[in-house]
């Protein structure tokens, strides 16, 4: 069983630079990290965007690709729960993500890890708060190879 | 004979004669004492084959997707379990009730063959008589007799539904259970866990995974004409033997079925590497009552799927007032 | 793998001075598919377009990477760009290297990696775009106004005498907003009622428009040509039809307690009553809250003596959904509250009033009849003190940060307007700065200064001491450091401009975004002012930032010239990113269906004939024309057999496989 | 990072190989040239072999090889876009490396059962891509086989593959035939118009010939039926078949008909011993 | 014949795991399998029929052969793959060390599959007699003798009670026996009188089975007949489609390939695939077997037909996994009685 490779440790603290997926909702979300940028507000690089038009459009099995392929964080980030650009979009995300949430966190995958977040397109602070507190938590966690795909080859 | 096999045979006689069905999804017996086997059969001949006994586990109702397909009626045995999964069937519009005529058996429990055998009984054992809560063992020695649910698969143990929810013939009484209901015990007992604890378990659990997919084809409801993991193109399938796969297979085969599991525990009995998957269904299971009102797929099929629906004041975990925003 | 081109942006220094442009450029060349990188400065201006045009030519290019600002911003120039090199314009992929990255990152190394890596991404999508063909759809011939001040007034009249249906709701009982409270505008010093009201009749009278006062937003659904909307039209008590605005149902309400809205408080009114001489229109509306009948039960008199029966206590509120093709938001601003400014006395003094209170203290038609006196002796004061900046550029948590914009004008409108008429008045205002850009403005300042003899003080006020029948008003000439104490008998503070208090719950219904002062975002600050970015609504007046009546006015025609365009299109071209069904690997289980919120799919049978049984097969199918493309049902299709045009399942993974690359 | 492969020892692993030029043929299908990264082809065979192509990460697939093993300069295959290595390979540049393995399965009689006879070769669309290895082999080695018939059809004038053979080449040679037809009428086309099997049996030819059959399943199945109505024996016809193929090597179970695995015990069949197969391809 | 007492067991797993890799019957959660031995596991020898058979130490379920990388748009291919350890497995039972002589004839048929080859070679098979026969079998219908291990065995092993008797079978056999020479003891008359009775008992227990009578010479080796028999479609309608039997086979061995990676990295893996999937044969244009009873169909002709024509043996030892293991009571019993005619 080859592929079941051994867990490589990686030696200190130091060096980890986790890598967060974020998936926007392009009306609120997104626009809400532009909004961040435009303010010129600080997050850290680590975290990566990915716009989606809705945060209904984001299936679990992205969240766990991201997960298999390296990520150390993954967020949903959407519309307020009844500002959905598509009325009721996110209302959906909430009852899918809830009990996926549950459900990794049942098979051992820290909350940390994976969060659901309501942004509106005028919360570029709290785009940015969200994204420098998500960044601690993962850190304060730690690296973790939990969910990782041993065959993936992260180039950096 | 039994004399639920009795009524079985005739109303499967009478029902294939009168037209009223043009085949009838039963179960026959094999050689062995352990063997009821699903069969489909259209000759009346046939009919007086048919039995009822505790090994009739199989849930026909999965049948009914490709046998509907060839034939214009359908006349079928359903146990409680079976009965809830033909429900939720309807409601995922994979089968035509109208075409369904539903013949209801009153299930006390099936005996799991491995049970017998770790109890040392199997040798020499001609057939296994069940009438409520007593069995009998028929051996070529003779007669032993059992008082109890100590054969019961686990999952008939936890059974919550031993009568169908629907049917238009009625094989039997009712069963009635005393047995105090407890509430999700064991998916009590793994939440309790430590994480880390519940990562390896998982872990060690989804890596015994051979990838057989008996677990997904027993499933009366993972019914899609092609499966998400069977089709290459959706570039999820992977036959890989390496943990991320098997985590993905079992949480995403666990997803799709939230909200309409029957937890009927199929899924656990087959999986020849013996991981506990319902345990998974349960967790979603126990969720989704918590969350969104007792729903359990179903014995009302007018009622909404927990993942097709919601409401504006569903609890919200994401809930972000604590933390940032505005000024 | 197709032919990528890939244009980095340096964007100024906005991108460049951050992200190492060159390293960026060397990374991109090596990705699979790249066959052409090239950077410029300014990529959406027309050089750097006509790079990308030729490009695609030169280099027979099938996709296009665009590495520069949000694509919120400019994803559409490009599209058009590669539209006209005759590129389909959804093979343009935009990698948002600006909002998403220079900007927010401050270490040059990570953001140029950051900035290959989302490249990266946008590359790995583009790779996997298909060419899409947008569909048209027809627009509803009738636009919404939201709010009944100055804005909405002008904009409502551009839009009718355009020829098009506009509705106009106005959630007080009359429109004319704050401009209606206003004594005189600066720097004319005409009489602001005498502008306005005609305007208001002509809008109340115009065949084109539709008034709904006392009426608030309920809902709103659709897009852009299909807006859907439903409005609340609170119960007035009065039927708009059968009075006649006589005035004594008025006169005679025994209920005197509650305070004029429209005066700011400063004289009472009925519990039924129109809230100006002038309201447009001119009906009565009973204050429940007050309403004796209402209350106790009894009373009833309006109902006993109005002429025209038009009391109709039984009244309920009424829902009305219309469809419009495109909303104009004009709500206007408030003052803020000055709770927090407690050295002004302005909670414990009846003579420290606001500006707005002043402009009905010294209208004809206010509460003193234009007689200015102190409200607590009714004597004519002898020194007034105006104080600017009262929450405004005010950084502390109880201020807001931004230039109210509008306070110096009518500082020294209403200063001028003392020495004016009584000339023996002292005068003082307290200022940070004088900010008069504006045609006329600086001289009409300088006039009341140099003219009228106001004696401007630059200087902050510490606090105000009520001594007396006095306001002791301690203060510091920042030019000669000295500490001053005026023994004023009025002071006037020009509080801060502020967001309407529900801006932000209107926004959530448009869904507009507001930015971190509520006030509504504009498409693009200097580009698209009167735009949003929900296509089809657009903003006029204050409630995008505080404004004086000329800029309102031009904002509103412009939204009004916005909207003419917009509904002079028959059709628009809809989103062609819309949900697709793969016949094959459906189920027909419909939980699509179930989740979709525009009804745009539908089950369809498909008859298969399998050994001689014909059997019907349910499939999902999606109506283009509906479908807004929101994904969701892409989530509740378990065997994947629905996908979203542009944001397909291998693309979003190929986006997430890239950024772990 | 240094290279140590290519050392070539088990019959999966591929070896790298070089695109060296892509002839358009069809609006969907293409003949890429393949060599060694040094130059020449990748390995010997014989006509009716197939090969196994790579392209990482996509996967691989197998398709016969059509040059002539006379040929020693390169590999030719002529590739019609269907599946995802398929779509990759068409997108791909010349000087792009793939990897290949092979040669594969077993080949057309030409050094016993077709020497001195009469041949008849028929094809359909990219069906000429296995019987094209062929007949270029006996054009190379002409005086060792007898007359040379070429039925082949296509859809369309523009779907028919390897132009320049067919309109040019092998027309000139000597005792060589071709006869083009398409399915339908069209403009510009004073050629036969109609579906090979009907061709085979208005042609009249002498049905002492071997005759070599390739196409899609439905043009071999009605093509054997005409052969068989004009009085050829299942016993005189070959034809190659295709199916779904992982290693290549008779091992992974998948691509038999019956106790036969088409990658090992064929790709080429003679009809005869097909009809004892069962009737699952 | 050498001898290792029971007590000593503990150390002769030790002594060997010194050498070799040590596979063993494992115990854990109920389920018994074959697994790398460590001190302190739960072995478990008298379940001999494991869970699943232990076809994936020389039949990986995944084995990774190939790795790619793409340098300066360059293609680099490594062969990896296959295993060089040297191992040994204990306690397998007759059936599946047969198994192992019939993948041998797939795999180590021209062109030999090296990554086999090298896991065959490296690894040393001590197949203990069955004591215990279960209900499930009929491994002497394909004529393995239970009570006598000499399929795919490099050591024979007896559980005689107190000892286990062993005897090499192979050269292979008789190095491991040499290198155990200080815990293995001679035997005495004693001894082999006990085997005597114990291959007696087990042939009895044998003869009481319930398929004892099962009889392949029934099933006819027409081929084309067989295919077209009208049971197909009757035994197939409960299959579910699942691949239970074809996993814990020990002779089955259809495998896939597929690859992992990206453009610049990756790799290349075989894995375990059913005949049983709708997807084994399907290709883009097509599939030769569309329906259940097709695929059913082949899994069965191709183990009694087929690779009986080919290899001269049927391709199943009788080891009843698939018997106990379908969810659905289908499995090569009925098959073949139902095939010839009952």
């Amino acid at each position: 069983m080859s592929l079941k490779l051994e867990e490589k440790a990686i030696s200190s603290k130091q060096q980890f630079e986790p890598l967060i997926v974020a998936f926007c909702c392009n009306w609120c979300s997104y626009a809400g990290a532009d909004l961040a940028g435009t303010s010129r507000l600080n997050y850290p690089a680590n975290i990566k965007i990915i716009k989606v038009p809705c945060s209904c459009r984001v299936s679990p099995n992205f969240v766990l690709r991201a997960f298999q392929r390296g990520a150390d964080g993954v967020i949903i980030a959407g519309c307020h729960p009844g500002d959905c650009h598509y009325s009721t979009g996110n209302y959906f995300t909430r009852r899918r993500f809830t009990l996926f949430a549950n459900l990794l966190e049942y098979v051992g995958i820290e909350r940390e890890k994976f969060k659901i977040e309501w942004i509106s397109a005028a919360e570029g602070n709290k785009f940015a708060t969200v994204m420098n507190e998500m960044l601690d938590s993962i850190n304060k966690l730690g690296p973790s190879r939990k969910l990782r795909d041993g065959r993936w080859i992260r180039q950096q | 004979m039994d004399k639920t096999t009795v009524r079985m045979q005739q109303i499967a006689l009478q029902t294939l004669a009168n037209g009223e069905v043009d085949v009838i999804l039963g179960w026959k017996k094999g050689d062995e004492w352990y063997d009821s086997y699903p069969v489909v059969i259209n000759d009346i001949n046939e009919t007086a084959e048919l039995i009822w006994d505790a090994f009739c586990v199989n849930n026909l109702s999965k049948y009914l997707i490709t046998e509907l397909k060839k034939n214009l009626r359908i006349g079928v045995f359903l146990k409680g379990c079976d009965s809830l999964a033909f429900n939720q069937l309807v409601i995922d519009n994979r089968i035509d009730s109208e075409r369904v005529v539903i013949f209801g058996l009153p299930c006390p429990g099936m005996i799991d063959p491995q049970k017998v055998k770790h109890a040392g009984l199997n040798k020499g054992l001609l057939k296994v008589e069940r009438t409520g809560d007593k069995i009998v063992f028929i051996t070529k020695e003779g007669v032993k007799e059992y008082i109890g649910r100590s054969f019961d698969y686990d999952k008939c143990l936890n059974c919550r539904c031993p009568n169908p929810v629907v049917s238009k013939y009625m094989l039997s009484d009712a069963v009635t259970r005393t047995d105090e209901e407890q509430y999700f015990p064991d998916v009590t007992e793994i939440e309790k866990m430590p994480l880390e604890a519940r990562y390896d378990y998982w872990t060690k659990q989804f890596s015994k995974c051979i990838k057989c997919y008996a677990c997904r084809n027993i499933c009366p409801l993972c019914s899609c004409e092609t499966c998400v993991f069977d089709n290459i193109a959706a570039g999820v399938s992977s036959k890989a033997d390496a943990d991320c796969e098997q985590q993905f297979f079992h949480i995403i085969r666990a997803y799709h079925v939230a909200g309409r599991c029957v937890d009927c525990g199929e899924c656990s009995r087959v999986c020849p590497v013996g991981i506990p998957l319902e345990k998974l269904n349960r967790k979603i299971i126990k969720d989704i009552n918590q969350l969104y009102g007792d729903y359990t797929a179903d014995t009302d099929i007018a009622k909404s799927p927990p993942l097709g629906t919601y409401k504006v004041d569903d609890f919200d975990p994401f809930d972000g007032s604590k933390q940032g925003g505005k000024k | 793998m197709p032919r990528i081109g890939a244009f980095v942006c340096w964007c100024g220094t906005n991108i460049a001075g951050t992200v190492d442009i060159e390293q960026v450029v060397q990374a991109v060349s090596e990705m699979s598919g790249i066959v052409y990188v090239k950077d410029y400065q300014y990529m959406c201006s027309e050089v750097g377009q006509n790079l990308v045009k030729t490009a695609i030519k030169e280099w027979q290019l099938e996709r296009v990477i665009i590495a520069s600002c949000s694509p919120r911003m400019h994803e559409n120039t490009f599209r058009k760009a590669a539209k006209a090199a005759g590129l389909n314009p959804y093979l343009v992929e935009v990698a948002n290297i600006r909002e998403h990255c220079s900007w927010v990152h401050k270490n040059k190394e990570e953001a140029t990696k950051k900035a290959i890596a989302l490249i990266r991404a946008a590359v790995a999508k583009a790779s996997l775009n298909t060419e899409l063909i947008a569909k048209e759809i027809d627009v509803e011939n009738r636009a919404l106004v939201i709010g009944g001040g100055i804005a909405g007034i002008q904009t409502a009249l551009d839009i009718a005498e355009a020829g098009y249906q506009v509705d106009v709701i106005e959630k007080s009982p009359s429109i004319g907003g704050k401009m209606a409270q206003i004594d005189k505008t600066f720097p004319t010093l005409d009489c602001s009622a005498c502008i306005l009201t005609p305007k208001m009749v002509d809008v109340a009278s115009h065949p084109n428009i539709n008034l709904y006062t006392y009426s608030e937003i309920e809902s709103v659904n659709g897009f852009v040509g299909n807006f859907e909307v439903t409005i609340k039209q609170k119960a007035r008590s009065v039927n708009l039809e059968k009075c006649t605005g006589c005035g004594i149902c008025t006169e005679k309400c025994p209920s005197r307690k509650s305070k004029s809205e429209f005066d700011e408080g400063l004289r009472t009114r009925g519990a039924i009553y129109t809230p100006f001489p002038q309201a447009v229109p001119n009906v009565p509306v009973i204050d429940r809250e007050h309403c004796l009948k209402f209350n106790t039960g009894k009373c009833g008199i309006c109902e006993k003596l109005c002429p025209a029966g038009a009391i109709e206590f039984g009244q309920e509120d009424v829902l009305v959904t219309k469809k419009y093709g495109a909303v104009v938001v004009a709500t206007g601003f408030d003052i803020i509250d000055l709770d927090k400014f407690g050295e002004y006395q302005y909670q414990n003094h009846p003579d420290v009033l606001t500006s707005l209170e002043f402009e009905r203290l010294t209208n004809a038609a206010g509460p003193t009849a234009g007689k200015f006196i102190r409200p607590s002796n009714n004597k004519r004061p002898e020194k007034v003190v105006f104080i600017q900046c009262v929450g405004s550029r005010d950084v502390s948590s109880r201020g807001k940060s931004y230039c109210s914009k509008i306070c110096c004008m009518y500082t020294a409108k209403q200063a001028m307007l003392i020495k004016d008429k009584y000339p023996d008045i002292e005068v003082y205002v307290f200022y940070i700065d004088v900010r008069t850009p504006g045609k006329n403005f600086d001289e009409f300042q300088r006039r009341a200064v140099e003219e009228y003899g106001v004696n401007y003080i630059k200087g902050m006020v510490g606090k105000i001491f009520p001594a007396g029948d006095k306001l002791i008003v301690h203060g510091v000439d920042s030019f000669t450091g000295d500490t001053l104490k005026i023994e004023a008998d009025m002071v006037v503070l020009a509080a801060a401009a502020q967001a309407k208090p529900d801006a932000e719950v209107l926004g959530r219904k448009l869904a507009i975004s507001t930015d971190t002062n509520n006030f509504f975002t504009e498409a693009h600050p200097k580009l698209r002012p009167v735009e949003t970015h929900s296509a089809g609504i657009y903003l006029a007046g204050a409630c995008q930032g505080p404004k004086d009546i000329p800029e309102t006015v031009a904002q509103a025609g412009a939204a009004a010239a916005k909207v003419i365009g917009l509904l002079s299109k028959r059709k628009l071209v809809s989103n062609p990113c819309v949900s697709v069904v793969n016949e094959d690997l459906c189920n027909g289980c419909l939980s699509c269906l179930k989740i979709c919120p525009y009804d745009a799919i539908a089950a369809k049978e498909l008859a298969t004939n399998n050994h001689g049984i014909t059997s019907k097969r349910i499939v999902a199918k999606v109506n283009e024309a509906l479908c807004q493309g929101c994904g969701g049902c892409t989530v509740a299709c378990r065997p994947g057999a629905i996908d979203l045009k542009g944001f397909t399942n291998k693309q979003i993974t190929a986006e997430v496989d890239a950024l772990c690359h | 990072m240094s290279c140590n492969c290519q050392k070539n020892v088990d019959s999966l692993i591929p070896q790298v190989a070089v695109i060296d030029s892509i002839r358009k043929e069809t609006a969907d299908v293409a003949t890429f040239r393949i060599i060694t990264p040094a130059g020449g082809k990748s390995f010997d065979f014989l006509p009716g072999q197939c090969a196994m192509i790579s392209i990482p990460p996509i996967g691989e697939a197998i398709f016969s090889i059509t040059s002539s093993p006379t040929e020693q300069r390169f590999l030719e295959f002529s590739i019609k876009k269907c599946g995802s290595v398929t779509e990759c390979l068409h997108s791909m540049e010349i000087g792009s490396e793939v990897g290949i393995r092979g040669p594969y399965g077993n080949h057309f009689p030409v050094n016993d059962v077709l020497r001195g006879r009469d041949l008849l070769f028929i094809a359909g669309g990219i069906g000429l891509a296995p019987l094209r290895s062929v007949i270029n082999y006996i054009m190379d080695n002409r005086r060792d086989y007898g007359t040379v018939d070429i039925i082949y059809g296509a859809r369309s004038p523009e779907d028919l593959v390897h132009q320049e053979d067919i309109m040019n080449f092998w027309p000139k040679q000597i005792n060589t035939k071709v006869h083009l037809t398409v399915d339908r009428a069209v403009d510009g086309w004073s050629g036969h118009v109609g579906f090979v099997p009907s061709y085979i049996k208005e042609l009249g030819l002498a049905n002492n010939k071997v005759a070599l059959v390739c196409g899609p399943p439905i043009m071999i199945k009605l093509g054997l039926q005409a052969l068989e109505q004009v009085g050829f024996k299942r016993e005189q016809i070959y034809t190659t078949l295709e199916l779904k193929m992982k290693c290549g090597v008779g091992k992974c179970g998948r691509c038999n008909i019956g106790d036969k695995y088409v990658c090992k015990d064929g790709p080429v069949f003679r009809c005869d011993e097909l009809q004892q197969l069962p009737d699952e391809y | 014949m050498k001898q290792v007492y029971k007590r000593d067991l503990e150390r002769l797993w030790q002594t060997i795991s010194e050498h070799f890799e040590l596979y063993l019957p494992l115990e854990q959660d109920g389920k018994v399998n074959f697994m790398p031995w460590k001190q302190g596991e739960n072995v478990n020898i008298d379940r001999l029929k494991t869970d699943l058979s232990p076809k994936n130490i020389i039949f990986p379920p995944t084995e990774t052969y190939l790795k790619f990388r793409t340098v300066n748009k360059r293609l680099c291919f490594e062969s990896v793959g296959g295993k060089n350890d040297k191992y040994v497995v204990f306690g397998m039972r007759p059936c599946d060390a047969a198994s192992y002589s019939i993948l041998d004839k797939v795999f180590l048929q021209e062109p030999i599959d090296r990554f086999y080859e090298e896991r065959r070679t490296n690894g040393i098979i001590i197949s203990l007699a069955c004591s215990e026969p279960e209900e499930t079998c009929f491994c002497s219908s394909f004529g393995i003798a239970a009570d006598n291990p000499v399929l795919g065995t490099d050591i024979a092993a007896w559980d005689i009670g107190e000892s286990i008797l062993w005897q090499p079978k192979s050269e292979k056999g008789k190095k491991l026996t040499g290198i155990l020479d200080n815990i293995l003891q001679d035997t005495s008359e004693h001894e082999i009188i006990a085997l005597e009775r114990l291959q007696q008992s087990i042939r009895e227990k044998l003869a009481q089975l319930p398929w004892v009578d099962l009889d392949l010479e029934i099933i006819s080796n027409n081929m084309k007949e067989m295919f077209e028999s009208k049971v197909w479609e009757e035994l197939s309608k409960s299959c579910l489609g699942c691949g239970v039997c074809t996993f814990v086979c020990p002779t089955c061995h259809c495998f896939d390939i597929q690859d992992f990676g990206a453009e610049r990295n990756g790799e290349r893996f075989r894995c375990w695939d059913s005949c049983m999937y709708s997807d084994f044969t399907r290709m883009a244009h097509g599939n030769p077997r569309k329906t259940q009873t097709e695929r059913f169909r082949q899994r069965f002709m191709h183990k009694l037909v087929y690779f009986l024509n080919n290899n001269g043996v049927y391709a199943c030892v009788g080891c009843g996994r698939c018997v106990e293991k379908c969810p659905v009571n289908m499995n090569i019993v009925k098959v073949i009685k139902k095939l010839g005619g009952d």
